[in-house]
C-alpha cells in the first residue's frame, strides 16, 4: 500500500516538473526571441554576443537577476510586497494545468477547463493590484491601479467570446472543445471574434500597444518600479508565461489545437503537439510583430476602445451565432461526448 | 461521517458575519465587509443542502444570491464612498447628521 | 503665387490629412504608422548624405547598394500616391462605406502597416560586429591628441602657447624652458583630456602642426588620474599613431 | 474531476516560486542604504503620503465589470443547453441580456465609460 | 588614398595649383523630400474583404452545424443502445441488491429487536418505492461518467 | 473517503479562521485580503463537495470581481488608521452564551447519525440508465435555469439593471474642466475642408 503512494507520488512529480521545466525555457528563450524579432524588424540584428546566436543571453539574464540585490522599501508592508510576485508566478504556471497538448496528453483534464482558464485570468489582477499598492509609491501605485482597471475592462469581452466558442463546440473541456473542430476549425465561423478576442488578451496582459501603465516614459515601469532583482524576474516571468498561455489558448479554441489543418497523409504522419507548436509560435511572432509595427494607446482611447467597441461587438456576434446554429439545429445534444 | 458535517463550520461563519456586524458598528467598511461573508455563508449552505437533498434549486437559487451579493456590494460600496467624499471618513456616527 | 500655393500645400501634410484608419479601433493620433513614416525621408536624406560621404573616404568600406533615385511610382513627392484606398471623409458611395468598415472590423488598414514592418523583417541588416568590423571613420575625424616629431626625430612643438590660449575649455598647461643646446622646448605640456572638448582649434592653431587629434576613440581608462596626459604620453602617442595621423594631414591640407 | 493533482501542481509551484526568491536572498549580497530604500521618486523625496486619494473613475470600472462578469456568468450553462431549452431558452437570455443592454446604452449617454 | 592624391595631375609644383574641390550637391541638385504617406496602398478593397469573411463564416457555420448534427444523431444511437441494453444490466443489479438489502434487514432486525411494533424492511416513507436515500450525495456521484 | 471528508473539515476550519481575521485585523487592507481568503477556501469547500461550476463562479465572482471592488476601494479611500473599536472582549461572555445557546438546539436538531455510519450499511442502489447518461453539475443547472426557473434569470438582470443604474448615479461626476475626444469627429476630418486656396 505505501509502495503505490509513493510511485503516485513520483509519477505526478514528474508529469508537474514535466509541465514546469520547459514552460520556464520556453518563457526564457522568448525573451531572447522577442529581442531578436524586435531587432530585426529595426533591420538590427539582436544579442548575438553571448552565445552562438545569442543562445545562452536568457541565461545570462537569469543570472544577473538572481545576482543583483533585492531592495525591499522601507514603508512597503513586506509580506504583500514579497507575496505579489509569487502570486503572480504561480497563477501563470497554475493556468498550464489544465491544457491539452495532444490527444490524451494533459496533465488535468478538467470537465469545465476554459472556466478554470477564465477563473485563473481573473485571479490575476491581484498580482498587480497587490504589488502596486504595497510597494508604497505613487508610480506603482498608479501604474497598479491602472493596469488592473485595464485587465478588469477586457475580461469581460474575453467572457463573452469564450461563450461564443462553447455554443459552437457544446462543451467546456478543452480537449473536447478541439476534438470538435475536426470539421473545420472555428477559425472560419468566428473570424471576427478571433481578432477582438486576440487582441484583448493583448490588453489583458499589458503588452503591444497597450501597455501604457507599464511605459517607460509615464510611469517610469508601473506596477513593478519598486521591485529589484528577483521580484522583477518573477514578475518578467509572469508575464511572459501568460504571454505563452494566450498564444496556446487562441490556438487551442480557434485553430484546432494538435489537429493538422488538412488530412493528407503527410500531415497526420507529424506528432499532433507539433501543430499546436506551430500555431503558437504564429500568435507569438504575432504578439511581438504588433508591439514593433504599433504606437502605444493613450489610456482614455484604451478604455474607450475595451468598453464602447469590444463589448458590444462580442455581445452582438454571442446572439448571431446562437440564433445561426439555433435556426439550422447546430448546437450539440450535452451529455457524454467521445 | 457525511457531508453534514461542515454544517456547524458553515454556520459559525454566518454567525462571525453577523458578529462582525455587531462588533464594528463603527466602521461602515466592515459593515458592509461582514453582510458580505453572511451572504457566503447561506450560498454555501444552500449548496450544502441541494447536495443532501438531492435537489438542484438550491444550487440555482445560490447563483441568485449570488448576484444579490454583488448587486448589494455595489451599491453599499457605491453609497460609501459618496458618504467619504461629503464627509470625509467613514465612520457611522457622521450618519446622524442626516436627521434635521 | 506658386511660392503661397506650396506654403498651402505644406499645412495640409500628412497630419492634417488624418485616413480615416478605423473609426473606433485606430488611435486618433497620426494613423501611418510611425515605424512606416520615418525611414521614408530618412531614407532619401540618408541616400543624398551618403553620396557624399561615400566620395570621401571611397576605399574605405564597400559601398552599401544604397538607392539613390527615388522610386517612379512617387515622383511628385507632395501629392499621395494615386491608387489611394484611403476613404475620404463622408464615403460618397457603397463601396467606400465597405472599405471603412472592413479597416474597422478587420483592421484592413492595420495590417498593411504591419505587412511594411515585415518587409523590413526580412531586408538586410545594418549591424556591424563592434570590436571586429569597425565602422568608416572620416579623415577629419578629432580623437585622441598627439604630439608629432619631424622626420628627424626632433619634436616639432617650439613652445608658442598658441594652443594654449585658443584652448575654449583651457585643457592645455604649457611650461617652456631654453634647452641646452638653445632650441625652444616645452618642459611640461599637459592636456587635460576631461576638460577637452576634442573641437580641434589646438590643431588648428599650431604653426608646426605639433599638437594634433588622432583617429583614435578607444583610449578608456580605469581612473581620473589617466586621462591627464602628459607630455611624455603625447610623444608615445604621436609615435604609435604617426602613419595614420600623416595620411589624413595630408588629404585635408588644402582645406586647413 | 482530478482537482486534487491541481493542488498538488499549486503547492509545488509555489514551492519552486519561494525557492527561487529565497535563492535570490541568499546569493545576492544586501547592502540596504538610505537613499537605495527610499521610493522612487525620479530623485525628488516623496512630499506626501503615496496612498494619497485618487480618481473614483477605477471604482467605477470594477463596479461594471462586476456586473457584465455576472452576466457572462449567466450564459455559461446557456451556452451548453440552448439545444435542450430550445427557442424559450433562446428568447429567456434575450431578455436577460437585453435588460443589460438597456443598462449599457444607459451607462454610455450617461458618459459613465469615457475617461476623461 | 588621399583626395589630393586621387585628383593631382602628374607633375604638380606647388599644392596651390591644386583645382579646389568643394563638398556641394549632386549635379542637378539632391532628389526631392518624400515626407507623403508611404503605407502601400495595395491589398484587397472592402468589398472583397467582406465578401471573403463572410464567405468564410457561411462555410464554417454550416460546416460546425452538420458536424454537431451528425453528432447528435451518433449520440442518439449510442444512448438508443445503451438503454435498450440497461434493463438487463440493471435486473442483475437488483439482484445484487435484494441480497445487501436482506442483510441490512438482518442487522436492522438485530439492532431494533426489542423495540415493540417495530416492522423490520417498512419505510418510513409512504411514498413509492425509491431507491434508498445516500445521505451523503458522495455515492451518488459515483456514477457520474 | 475519509481523505475527503478531513480535507473537507480542516478546509471549512481555515475558512472559518480568515472568517474570524476578516472582523479582528486592524488594517481594512488586511481584513478585505482575509476576506479573499476566506472566499477562496469557501470554493474549495464546494470542490471537494464535487460541486465544481459554483466553486469555479464562486473564484470568478466572489474573489474575481466583488473582492476586487472592495481592494479598490480600500485602496482609494486609504482608511488608515482603524476606528477605535470597544475591545472585543467585553462581548465574548454575552457572545459566547448566545453562541452555545444556539449549537446546543443544533444539535437537537442533528439527528445522531454522526455517532454510527449508517450510511455503510444502507446498500447502494446502482441507476443503470443513469450510468449510460448522466450530465455534469452545469449542465443539469443549464437544463433548469432557462426553462424551468425563466424568473430567477428575469429578477437577477432585474438587480443588475438597477445596480447599474444605482451605482452610476451615486459615483458619476463628469469633470467640467476636461477636454473629451471624439474620435470618431477627427477621423472625419478631410483636408479639402481644412484647407481653402487663398488666390
Amino acid at each position: 500500500m505505501f509502495y503505490r503512494i509513493v510511485v503516485r507520488f513520483f509519477f505526478f512529480l514528474f508529469q508537474s516538473l514535466g509541465l514546469i521545466v520547459p514552460l520556464l525555457l520556453a518563457v526564457a528563450f522568448l525573451t531572447l526571441a522577442e529581442r531578436k524579432v524586435i531587432a530585426s524588424i529595426q533591420r538590427r540584428k539582436g544579442p548575438n554576443v553571448v552565445g552562438f546566436f545569442g543562445i545562452l543571453q536568457p541565461l545570462c539574464d537569469g543570472l544577473k537577476l538572481l545576482i543583483k540585490e533585492p531592495v525591499l522599501p522601507n514603508s512597503a508592508n513586506l509580506v504583500i510586497f514579497i507575496g505579489a510576485p509569487i502570486l503572480t508566478f504561480i497563477l501563470a504556471l497554475l493556468a498550464w494545468a489544465c491544457i491539452p497538448f495532444g490527444e490524451g496528453v494533459v496533465f488535468a483534464d478538467l470537465d469545465l477547463g476554459a472556466l478554470y482558464l477564465f477563473a485563473v485570468s481573473s485571479f490575476g489582477v491581484y498580482g498587480v493590484l497587490l504589488a502596486g499598492w504595497s510597494s508604497n509609491s505613487k508610480y506603482a501605485f498608479l501604474g497598479g491601479l491602472r493596469s488592473a482597471a485595464q485587465i478588469i475592462s477586457y475580461e469581460v469581452s474575453m467572457g463573452l467570446i469564450l461563450i461564443n466558442v462553447f455554443l459552437c463546440s457544446g462543451s467546456l473541456n478543452l480537449s473536447k472543445i478541439v476534438i470538435s473542430q475536426q470539421s473545420c476549425w472555428y477559425l472560419f465561423p468566428l473570424f471576427p471574434l478571433l481578432v477582438i478576442f486576440y487582441i484583448s488578451c493583448l490588453a489583458e496582459t499589458n503588452r503591444a500597444p497597450f501597455d501604457l501603465p507599464e511605459a517607460e516614459a509615464e510611469l517610469v515601469a508601473g506596477y513593478n518600479v519598486e521591485y529589484s532583482s528577483i521580484g522583477f524576474a518573477l514578475f518578467f516571468l509572469g508575464e511572459y508565461a501568460n504571454m505563452i498561455l494566450i498564444s496556446v489558448l487562441c490556438s487551442l479554441l480557434f485553430l484546432g489545437g494538435w489537429l493538422a489543418p488538412f488530412n493528407l497523409p503527410f500531415f497526420y504522419w507529424v506528432p499532433s503537439s507539433f501543430w499546436l507548436g506551430v500555431k503558437t509560435c504564429f500568435f507569438l511572432y504575432l504578439f511581438i510583430w504588433v508591439r514593433a509595427a504599433f504606437p502605444r494607446y493613450r489610456y482614455d482611447q484604451l478604455m474607450r476602445l475595451g468598453w464602447k467597441a469590444f463589448l458590444p461587438l462580442s455581445l452582438g456576434f454571442t446572439l448571431l451565432t446562437s440564433g445561426l446554429l439555433l435556426s439550422q439545429g447546430g448546437l450539440t445534444f450535452p451529455g457524454f461526448c467521445f | 461521517m457525511d457531508s453534514r458535517f461542515i454544517l456547524p463550520a458553515i454556520i459559525f461563519l454566518f454567525f462571525i458575519g453577523i458578529g462582525g456586524i455587531i462588533l464594528n458598528r463603527r466602521n461602515l467598511l466592515l459593515m458592509l465587509i461582514s453582510v458580505e461573508l453572511i451572504l457566503l455563508a447561506v450560498n454555501i449552505q444552500l449548496s450544502l443542502f441541494a447536495l443532501i437533498l438531492d435537489d438542484l434549486i438550491g444550487v440555482i437559487i445560490a447563483l441568485l444570491v449570488l448576484t444579490v451579493a454583488a448587486a448589494e456590494s455595489a451599491i453599499g460600496l457605491a453609497l460609501l464612498v459618496v458618504h467619504y467624499r461629503i464627509r470625509g471618513s467613514i465612520s457611522t456616527d457622521l450618519l446622524r447628521l442626516l436627521k434635521n | 503665387m506658386a511660392a503661397s500655393r506650396t506654403l498651402l500645400r505644406v499645412c495640409s501634410s500628412s497630419f492634417v490629412q488624418a485616413s480615416p484608419v478605423g473609426r473606433l479601433l485606430a488611435p486618433a493620433a497620426a494613423t501611418s504608422a510611425a515605424a512606416s513614416f520615418c525611414p521614408g525621408p530618412w531614407a532619401a536624406h540618408s541616400a543624398a548624405a551618403a553620396q557624399t560621404h561615400v566620395v570621401a573616404a571611397p576605399g574605405m568600406f564597400a559601398t552599401r547598394g544604397i538607392a539613390t533615385s527615388t522610386p517612379a511610382r512617387y515622383a511628385d513627392p507632395l501629392t499621395p500616391p494615386q491608387n489611394t484606398r484611403i476613404t475620404m471623409a463622408e464615403p460618397k458611395n457603397f463601396s467606400e462605406v465597405l472599405d471603412g468598415s472592413s479597416q474597422t472590423l478587420f483592421l484592413t488598414e492595420l495590417t498593411r502597416g504591419m505587412s511594411l514592418t515585415l518587409k523590413y523583417f526580412f531586408d538586410k541588416k545594418h549591424t556591424i560586429n563592434y570590436p571586429f568590423e569597425k565602422g568608416p571613420l572620416s579623415p577629419r575625424f578629432r580623437g585622441e591628441h598627439a604630439l608629432r616629431r619631424y622626420p628627424t626625430g626632433e619634436e616639432r612643438c617650439i613652445a608658442c602657447k598658441l594652443c594654449e590660449a585658443v584652448c575654449p575649455a583651457q585643457a592645455i598647461t604649457i611650461e617652456t624652458e631654453e634647452r641646452e643646446d638653445g632650441s625652444r622646448k616645452t618642459t611640461r605640456y599637459d592636456i587635460d583630456m576631461t576638460k577637452c572638448i576634442y573641437c580641434g582649434f589646438c590643431q588648428e592653431a599650431c604653426p608646426v602642426d605639433a599638437i594634433v587629434e588622432g583617429p583614435n576613440f578607444e583610449y578608456a581608462a580605469f581612473s581620473h588620474e589617466e586621462l591627464l596626459y602628459d607630455k611624455e604620453k603625447l610623444l608615445a602617442n604621436g609615435d604609435r599613431w604617426e602613419t595614420e595621423i600623416a595620411k589624413n594631414l595630408e588629404s585635408e591640407v588644402q582645406y586647413r | 474531476m482530478s482537482y486534487p493533482p491541481i493542488a498538488g501542481f499549486m503547492v509545488l509551484s509555489a514551492f519552486i516560486a519561494s525557492f527561487i526568491l529565497g535563492l535570490s536572498f541568499f546569493v545576492a549580497k544586501l547592502k540596504p542604504d538610505g537613499e537605495k530604500v527610499s521610493a522612487y521618486e525620479c530623485g525628488f523625496d516623496p512630499f506626501d503620503d503615496a496612498r494619497a486619494r485618487f480618481d473614483v473613475r477605477f471604482y467605477l470600472v470594477a463596479i461594471l465589470f462586476i456586473i457584465f462578469d455576472l452576466e457572462v456568468t449567466f450564459c455559461f450553462p446557456w451556452a451548453l443547453t440552448l439545444f435542450y431549452s430550445g427557442l424559450f431558452g433562446f428568447y429567456s437570455i434575450v431578455f436577460f441580456l437585453g435588460l443589460l443592454t438597456l443598462g449599457f446604452v444607459y451607462e454610455w449617454q450617461k458618459g459613465a465609460l469615457d475617461w476623461e | 588614398m588621399t583626395d589630393a592624391f586621387l585628383r593631382a595631375p602628374r607633375g604638380l609644383r606647388s599644392v596651390t595649383d591644386l583645382p579646389v574641390s568643394q563638398d556641394g550637391p549632386p549635379p542637378g541638385g539632391f532628389p526631392s523630400v518624400r515626407y507623403a504617406r508611404r503605407i502601400p496602398n495595395t491589398g484587397p478593397s472592402g468589398a472583397v474583404v467582406f465578401g471573403l469573411v463572410l464567405l468564410g463564416m457561411g462555410y464554417g457555420f454550416h460546416k460546425t452545424a452538420q458536424y454537431n448534427k451528425r453528432g447528435n444523431k451518433l449520440k442518439e444511437e449510442i444512448y438508443n443502445t445503451r438503454m435498450a441494453l440497461a434493463p438487463y444490466l440493471q435486473a442483475e443489479a437488483d439482484r445484487v441488491f435484494v441480497q445487501r438489502q436482506a442483510k441490512f434487514h438482518a442487522w436492522e432486525a438485530e439492532v431494533m429487536k426489542d423495540v415493540p411494533g417495530w416492522e423490520v424492511g417498512k419505510s418510513v416513507y409512504n411514498t413509492r418505492w425509491m431507491p434508498p436515500a445516500d445521505p451523503t450525495g458522495h455515492r451518488r456521484n459515483f456514477l457520474k461518467y | 473517503m475519509l481523505f475527503q471528508q478531513s480535507i473537507l473539515c480542516f478546509i471549512a476550519g481555515l475558512a472559518c479562521g480568515a472568517g474570524f481575521l476578516v472582523i479582528s485585523s486592524k488594517s481594512p487592507v488586511h481584513s478585505v485580503l482575509s476576506l479573499i481568503f476566506s472566499f477562496v477556501l469557501c470554493s474549495f469547500v464546494l470542490l471537494t463537495l464535487e460541486i465544481d461550476i459554483l466553486a469555479l463562479i464562486f473564484l470568478i465572482v466572489y474573489v474575481g470581481a466583488i473582492a476586487i471592488l472592495f481592494l479598490f476601494v480600500v485602496m482609494i479611500l486609504n482608511v488608515k488608521v482603524a476606528e477605535a473599536r470597544a475591545n472585543l472582549f467585553q462581548y465574548f461572555p454575552l457572545g459566547f452564551f448566545l453562541l452555545s445557546l444556539l449549537y446546543f438546539d443544533l444539535g437537537l436538531l442533528m439527528p445522531a447519525s454522526f455517532s454510527v455510519d449508517v450510511a455503510h450499511f444502507i446498500p447502494f442502489y446502482l441507476e443503470w440508465p443513469k450510468a449510460v447518461l448522466s450530465f455534469g453539475c452545469l449542465e443539469s443547472i443549464g437544463f433548469l435555469l432557462y426553462t424551468y426557473f425563466p424568473f430567477y434569470l428575469i429578477g437577477a438582470g432585474l438587480l443588475l439593471l438597477l445596480a447599474i443604474v444605482g451605482a452610476i448615479l451615486l459615483t458619476l461626476h463628469r469633470g467640467v474642466g476636461v477636454h473629451r475626444q471624439e474620435v470618431s469627429f477627427q477621423n472625419r476630418r478631410d483636408w479639402v475642408e481644412v484647407l481653402h486656396m487663398v488666390q
